[in-house]
């Protein structure tokens, strides 16, 4: 009777683990199938020289993607830099600067958190309403970019608050107890310490600003803009809201499909490849520092 | 005039009053044993030395701590300048993820000192003290984090060393580390001795009386018993301290 | 970390040098989807020549593009509509002028499913369909199937006209909205029992066209260059071009185009009929 | 030498812009907060009427105020006599600016143009209605204050509370020249398509999270796990343009629809694209459970499956809900996909998964470009995204509060 019992439990566990694994190869299946989908009918597009190099033509249906390219390319440098340079100091002084216990500094932390967690779509309410309007930038990549740059500003000083918090104490105490004032501690001991992983966070914010397309709606995209941009007070075109438009606003979509396939395939394997790089800086980062 | 001099010193962390009215004075260039119970105030009164326990929050220090004669927590005194003249080793190994050379280099970067011919000077010098120079002179470029925890404790020393410090705070040095290790420390504890004033806290009562000249026994936060470390461990005029030292305690 | 410190040196070298020109050198078109193939092209061939301003296409929908043009957001508003009654006193209570170019026309398109075999249909018959009080392609000479009737978004000219003329200003029913008219093209071709209304340059095989009439008796049309220019298709519009007067100079290159037999035949070869003021070959 | 010295110059620089930044962003990060409530807020407290407009009948019309509903009601028709809300037997004629052509055809006063009968710049509208308003005493009129004739009173209007634009049933902001703003069809759209979306995020997530760090070989785990993780990164439009190819056509078969955009494409969409970062973070919360407690499971006999059943989940079962309130974070507010895939529909439906809605987030990126800045439509757009942040807000702390539930363990 006993045996049965045992029985009768490894039948079920067979059931549930054959479930389990169907739903699993159901979720990655589907989620393959995806990036095969587009992979498949990308690669011909994508394949062809000229879709890197030249403007869209034949109302959208033709040519190639390079003014959305530059235009992603722009928007992303120069935002990341603008967040990075706030972002990474504002990170450290909340980790090791701002006083623990004050009012302001939990509710900073609150917002910060949440404002991690905002919909995109909010910030480019946000920057319209700031940057376009109000400080007369106009649609603009300064407007554009300032508004990503503030998209992900909370992310940035998060990884780096984080990254920063993950130093050892030890460390810290040794340094000081050298003679070297907290500014030589957080200079020498800490950021080189913390670095690999604030890059980390880095590139993975990078993927997130390069694949927006709401906070740009309204900021920076033109859905055609066949010229290079000049002057940070231009539109640009953008590589996610191309696909938008090609999708949407093409006049005629079916003949813009594999422009579109061709555009989704450039804006995943651009993050695919910045999702790879930030997983090698990890793991490069793992083996380096095997910190206590 | 002595190396180190604490006058009446009392330390609150907040309501908690942590050392209680403690007096004492260490000669130069002579060792000094810090035992005691767990919590009994002697790592907090190690760290007045230096200031380390400046950086924690809530904290009050009354009374006097002379440093060569001079009250280091008087209103303008630097708190980094003090530590750079006292040097400090940690229970646990803390090598900086650097290679071994920029390890025991920091202390000279951080001064500004820019002469690499004298910071290489330096460096050498300090391994040589800390008696790591023959294990490590080949692979100065490597990481620290790839030593033993034994030899990264003596590269810590040997880090402490190259600022050229008077005095060498040590809190429970050997405690991690196995006995070989332990048993190399206290050798150098006994070469150093000539140069520096070292005080060390341990737990260990046997390291104690092998390398220190003077034992404090601290209970409670109070400093029940200084004396010559012979004295205390033959004779101890309290019976506390002989109920700690022989096992009894507790 | 020296690296870093470049980086900030670099984003404020950037926004100083790039920053010299406060303006953007492009003209922004803004508006109508209607216009959008058009003003594409437009965008497209000026961007070939280096001499000629660069243009920047939005879209968004009429109304966008006319009130764009008010806030000065936008240099042309391409519009499927004339300019309303309430825009103009907006426009007067800024104290600006507005210019308009009628580019080219539309002929609005009954678009249905190939398989549909109704063939043609009467405004009014539009109307009740658009209004929810015919709901079966049978009332209307089709399958007893249920009518599906796609809007598009209310910023849009198409359907501030379809509303006008084929509604009478009155409201639709609850129908589905398209954002879009490509998207809307795709829709029909993929539902057997749908309508809707489209600009002839957005039509393609995959959709099949109604013959429109006015009223019954008449003969009905079905929507080309030719009948429109002709005059005997009833849901015809203007497609415009409106500016700001003041501007003018400035946007000569553009106007002087697209107003030329060489532009004329640009809006032709996108789909639609050309306007005959500025096409006399049409006229012969 | 122990005396204190001045900073070193580059130091004290470096420290100076860390505590600028620092201070700085403090500052940005509670602006936007604050900034998007005050441009938010400023929808209510406000007349609904667009700027500039007054509304205005007979001067010896009873009526003197009208609440919101009345003044939609009057103007949609669905009030036709002045006696259904307390007034004079009157017919209700409305008289704005956008319907101003058309009556004035339908009364026969003009034939073309409005202009020939009221001058060009209008300046003879105001006596024109002077003398309309004596023909017809229940005129309601909806126009600037300039054109509003002597013969006319004001009327008063309510204020748009916050109540009607949270309970109103009614989208239409574009609507002139009394618009409606309730958000009611725009919240139950978002809640509709993320409550569909986190059904299937539930019934897909934890299951494959449970299947890597359990049940399957080391190997596998690490190659599906590496690359569910880097699918985390896609941006939504590629998952929208993959939805819009793909899964709409086929609803739209699978179920004989009219349009397959609806809010079950929406919410299978946003399920894929939250996915990733569920099954992610959950995988990670099942491994923290301690070695020793599945062990001692194992150890009294218990099989594989219910030690995971009666040990493993419910150790981690607050880290599995905080993984799921993550992903429902980023569904409520994701927009393009969204926006691509559900119809954009703005009409109240019921617990119907195969309608067309349109969620709070799409309606800001669909609106946004039209709505004039500073107006009515453009601060209620403003309004919604208070909505959203707020929602996102509370999605998150009660993430947070789960964290901390789970330290207090």
């Amino acid at each position: 009777m006993h045996n049965d019992t045992l029985q009768r439990n490894y039948l079920y566990q067979r059931i549930v683990f054959l479930i389990l694994k169907v739903v699993t190869i159901f979720v990655v299946g589907v989620l393959f199938f995806v990036l095969f989908y587009i992979f498949s009918k990308g690669i011909g597009t994508v394949l062809r020289g000229s879709f890197w190099i030249e403007i869209p033509k034949d109302g959208l249906s033709g040519g190639g993607i390079l003014p959305a390219i530059v235009g992603t390319t722009l928007l992303t440098l120069l935002s990341i830099l603008l967040s990075s340079a706030v972002g990474i100091p504002a990170g450290i002084f909340m980790a090791e600067y701002a006083p623990k216990k004050s009012i302001l500094k939990v509710l900073v932390d609150i917002m910060t958190n949440n404002l991690a967690g905002i919909p995109s779509i909010v910030f480019g309410l946000f920057g319209m309403s700031l940057f376009v309007i109000q400080l007369n930038f106009g649609d603009s990549i300064l407007a554009g970019s300032l508004t990503l740059a503030i998209m992900v500003l909370p992310v940035i000083i998060r990884t780096t608050e984080q990254a920063v918090k993950a130093v050892p104490d030890e460390l810290r105490l040794a340094s000081i107890g050298m003679g070297a004032t907290k500014f030589q501690t957080i200079w020498r001991i800490i950021l080189p310490v913390s670095f690999p992983r604030i890059i980390t966070g880095i590139i993975l914010s990078i993927g997130r600003v390069a694949g927006e397309t709401a906070p740009i709606l309204f900021t920076v995209a033109a859905l055609y803009l066949p010229q290079l941009p000049r002057s940070i007070f231009d539109q640009v075109m953008a590589l996610p809201y191309h696909l938008y438009v090609l999708c949407v606003s093409s006049p005629d979509p079916q003949k813009s499909l594999p422009q579109a396939f061709g555009t989704a395939l450039v804006l995943l394997l651009m993050v695919l490849v910045l999702n790879l790089i930030a997983t090698y800086i990890r793991n490069q980062y793992k083996r380096k520092y095997k910190l206590k | 005039m002595f190396k180190l001099e604490a006058i009446d010193v009392n330390v609150y962390y907040g309501d908690k009053h942590a050392i209680k009215n403690v007096s004492m004075a260490i000669p130069r260039n002579s060792v000094v044993a810090l035992i005691g119970p767990s919590g009994c105030g002697k790592s907090t009164f190690l760290r007045l030395f230096n200031r380390m326990n400046d950086l924690i929050e809530g904290i009050r220090i009354e009374g006097k701590v002379l440093l060569d004669g001079i009250d280091i927590y008087s209103k303008d005194i630097d708190p980094v300048e003090v530590r750079k003249r006292v040097g400090m080793v940690f229970q646990k190994p803390t090598p900086f993820p650097k290679s071994i050379f920029e390890n025991v280099a920091y202390g000279l970067r951080i001064n500004n000192v820019k002469n690499e011919r004298y910071i290489k000077e330096q460096v050498e010098k300090a391994l040589h003290q800390a008696a790591l120079w023959e294990e490590v002179h080949k692979d100065l470029k490597k990481s620290a984090l790839a030593l033993s925890g034994g030899q990264q404790q003596r590269l810590c020393i040997a880090r402490a060393l190259a600022v050229e410090p008077s005095v060498l705070l040590m809190d429970e040095p050997t405690s991690a580390l196995d006995p070989i290790s332990t048993a190399k420390i206290e050798q150098l504890i006994g070469q150093l001795k000539n140069n520096y004033t070292i005080v060390i806290v341990t737990h260990n009562m046997h390291q104690a009386g092998r390398v220190s000249d003077k034992t404090g026994f601290f209970n409670m936060g109070v400093l029940v018993e200084y004396e010559n470390t012979k004295k205390i461990f033959t004779h101890p005029s309290h019976r506390e301290t002989e109920n700690y030292i022989t096992g009894r305690f507790g | 970390m020296k690296l870093y410190y470049c980086a900030f040196e670099l984003v404020i070298f950037l926004i100083i040098v790039l920053g010299c020109q406060p303006q953007s050198r492009y003209i922004k078109i803004k508006g109508s989807e209607t216009v959008l193939p058009i003003s594409l092209k437009l965008a497209e061939e000026f961007g070939k020549v280096p001499r000629l301003p660069g243009i920047s296409v939005t879209a968004g929908g009429s109304g966008v593009g006319i009130a764009a043009l008010l806030e000065k957001n936008a240099d042309i508003a391409m519009s499927s509509r004339e300019i309303k009654f309430e825009e103009k006193l907006k426009f007067k209570d800024r104290k600006v002028a507005y210019c308009e170019k009628i580019i080219g026309y539309d002929a609005l398109a009954i678009v249905t499913h190939p398989s549909n075999p109704v063939d043609s249909i009467s405004l009014r018959q539009l109307k009740l369909i658009f209004q929810d009080s015919i709901q079966y392609w049978s009332e209307v000479g089709g399958h007893k199937q249920k009518i599906v009737a796609f809007n598009r978004e209310s910023s849009s000219g198409t359907y501030e006209f379809f509303k006008n003329v084929v509604l009478k200003k009155q409201k639709f029913g609850k129908l589905e909205t398209v954002g879009a008219n490509g998207e809307l093209v795709e829709k029909i071709a993929a539902n057997p029992r749908s309508i809707g209304y489209v600009g002839i340059a957005y039509l393609n095989p995959k959709v099949k066209t109604l013959k429109v009439y006015e009223r019954a008796g008449e003969p009905a049309a079905a929507p080309t260059i030719e009948n429109t220019m002709k005059g005997i298709y009833p849901l015809v519009r203007p497609l415009y071009f409106y500016y700001l007067c003041e501007r003018e100079k400035e946007l000569a290159p553009v106007l002087d185009f697209i107003t030329s037999i060489k532009g004329q035949e640009m809006v032709k070869s996108v789909g639609y009929p050309p306007n005959k003021q500025y096409y006399p070959i049409a006229n012969k | 030498m122990l005396y204190r010295r001045s900073s070193q110059l580059p130091s004290f620089f470096w420290e100076a812009f860390i505590k600028t930044c620092g201070w700085s962003s403090s500052v940005i990060v509670i602006i936007i907060v604050l900034f998007l409530f005050k441009e938010g807020s400023a929808l209510f407290g406000q007349k609904p009427l667009e700027k500039g407009l007054i509304a205005a009948v007979h001067i010896q019309n009873p009526i003197s105020r009208l609440s919101q509903r009345q003044l939609e009601q009057l103007v949609q028709g669905k009030i036709s006599n002045w006696k259904e809300i307390g007034g004079r037997d009157e017919k209700v004629e409305v008289l704005s600016l956008n319907n101003l052509e058309k009556k004035l055809k339908e009364w026969k006063l003009v034939s073309s143009a409005p202009e020939e009968l009221l001058g060009g710049e209008l300046e003879k509208l105001s006596s024109f209605l002077d003398s309309l308003l004596s023909q017809k005493p229940g005129l309601l009129i909806i126009l600037q204050q300039k054109y509003i004739p002597q013969s006319a009173k004001p009327i008063e209007l309510e204020d748009i509370t916050l109540w009607h634009f949270l309970a109103g049933t009614e989208w239409e902001p574009a609507e002139s020249p009394v618009p409606s703003f309730g958000v009611l069809p725009l919240l139950w759209g978002s809640l509709l398509v993320t409550i569909g979306a986190t059904f299937f995020a539930l019934l897909l997530g934890p299951p494959v999270a449970i299947y890597l760090a359990e049940i399957a070989p080391v190997k596998v785990k690490s190659i599906i796990k590496t690359m569910i993780e880097l699918l985390a990164g896609i941006p939504s439009v590629v998952f929208g343009f993959i939805g819009l190819v793909v899964l709409v056509p086929s609803i739209q078969q699978w179920f004989n629809l009219d349009s397959g955009s609806t809010a079950l494409a929406g919410s299978f969409l946003l399920a894929i694209i939250a996915l990733p970062t569920i099954i992610s973070v959950t995988e990670d919360a099942i491994s923290d459970t301690p070695r020793a407690l599945k062990e001692a499971s194992l150890a009294l006999g218990a099989t594989h499956w219910q030690t995971i059943y009666r040990v493993v989940i419910p150790y981690s079962a607050t880290g599995i809900i905080a993984a799921v309130l993550l992903g429902v974070g980023r569904i409520v507010g994701e927009t393009m996909a969204v926006l691509m895939v559900t119809g954009n529909n703005p009409q109240l439906v019921g617990l119907d998964f195969l309608s067309s809605v349109r969620t709070m987030s799409a309606a800001i990126a669909a609106e946004m470009g039209e709505a004039p800045q500073g107006g009515l439509h453009y601060k209620s757009l403003f309004a919604v995204g208070c909505i959203l942040f707020m929602l996102t807000f509370f999605i998150n702390f009660l993430g947070e509060l789960l964290k901390y539930f789970k330290k207090l363990q």
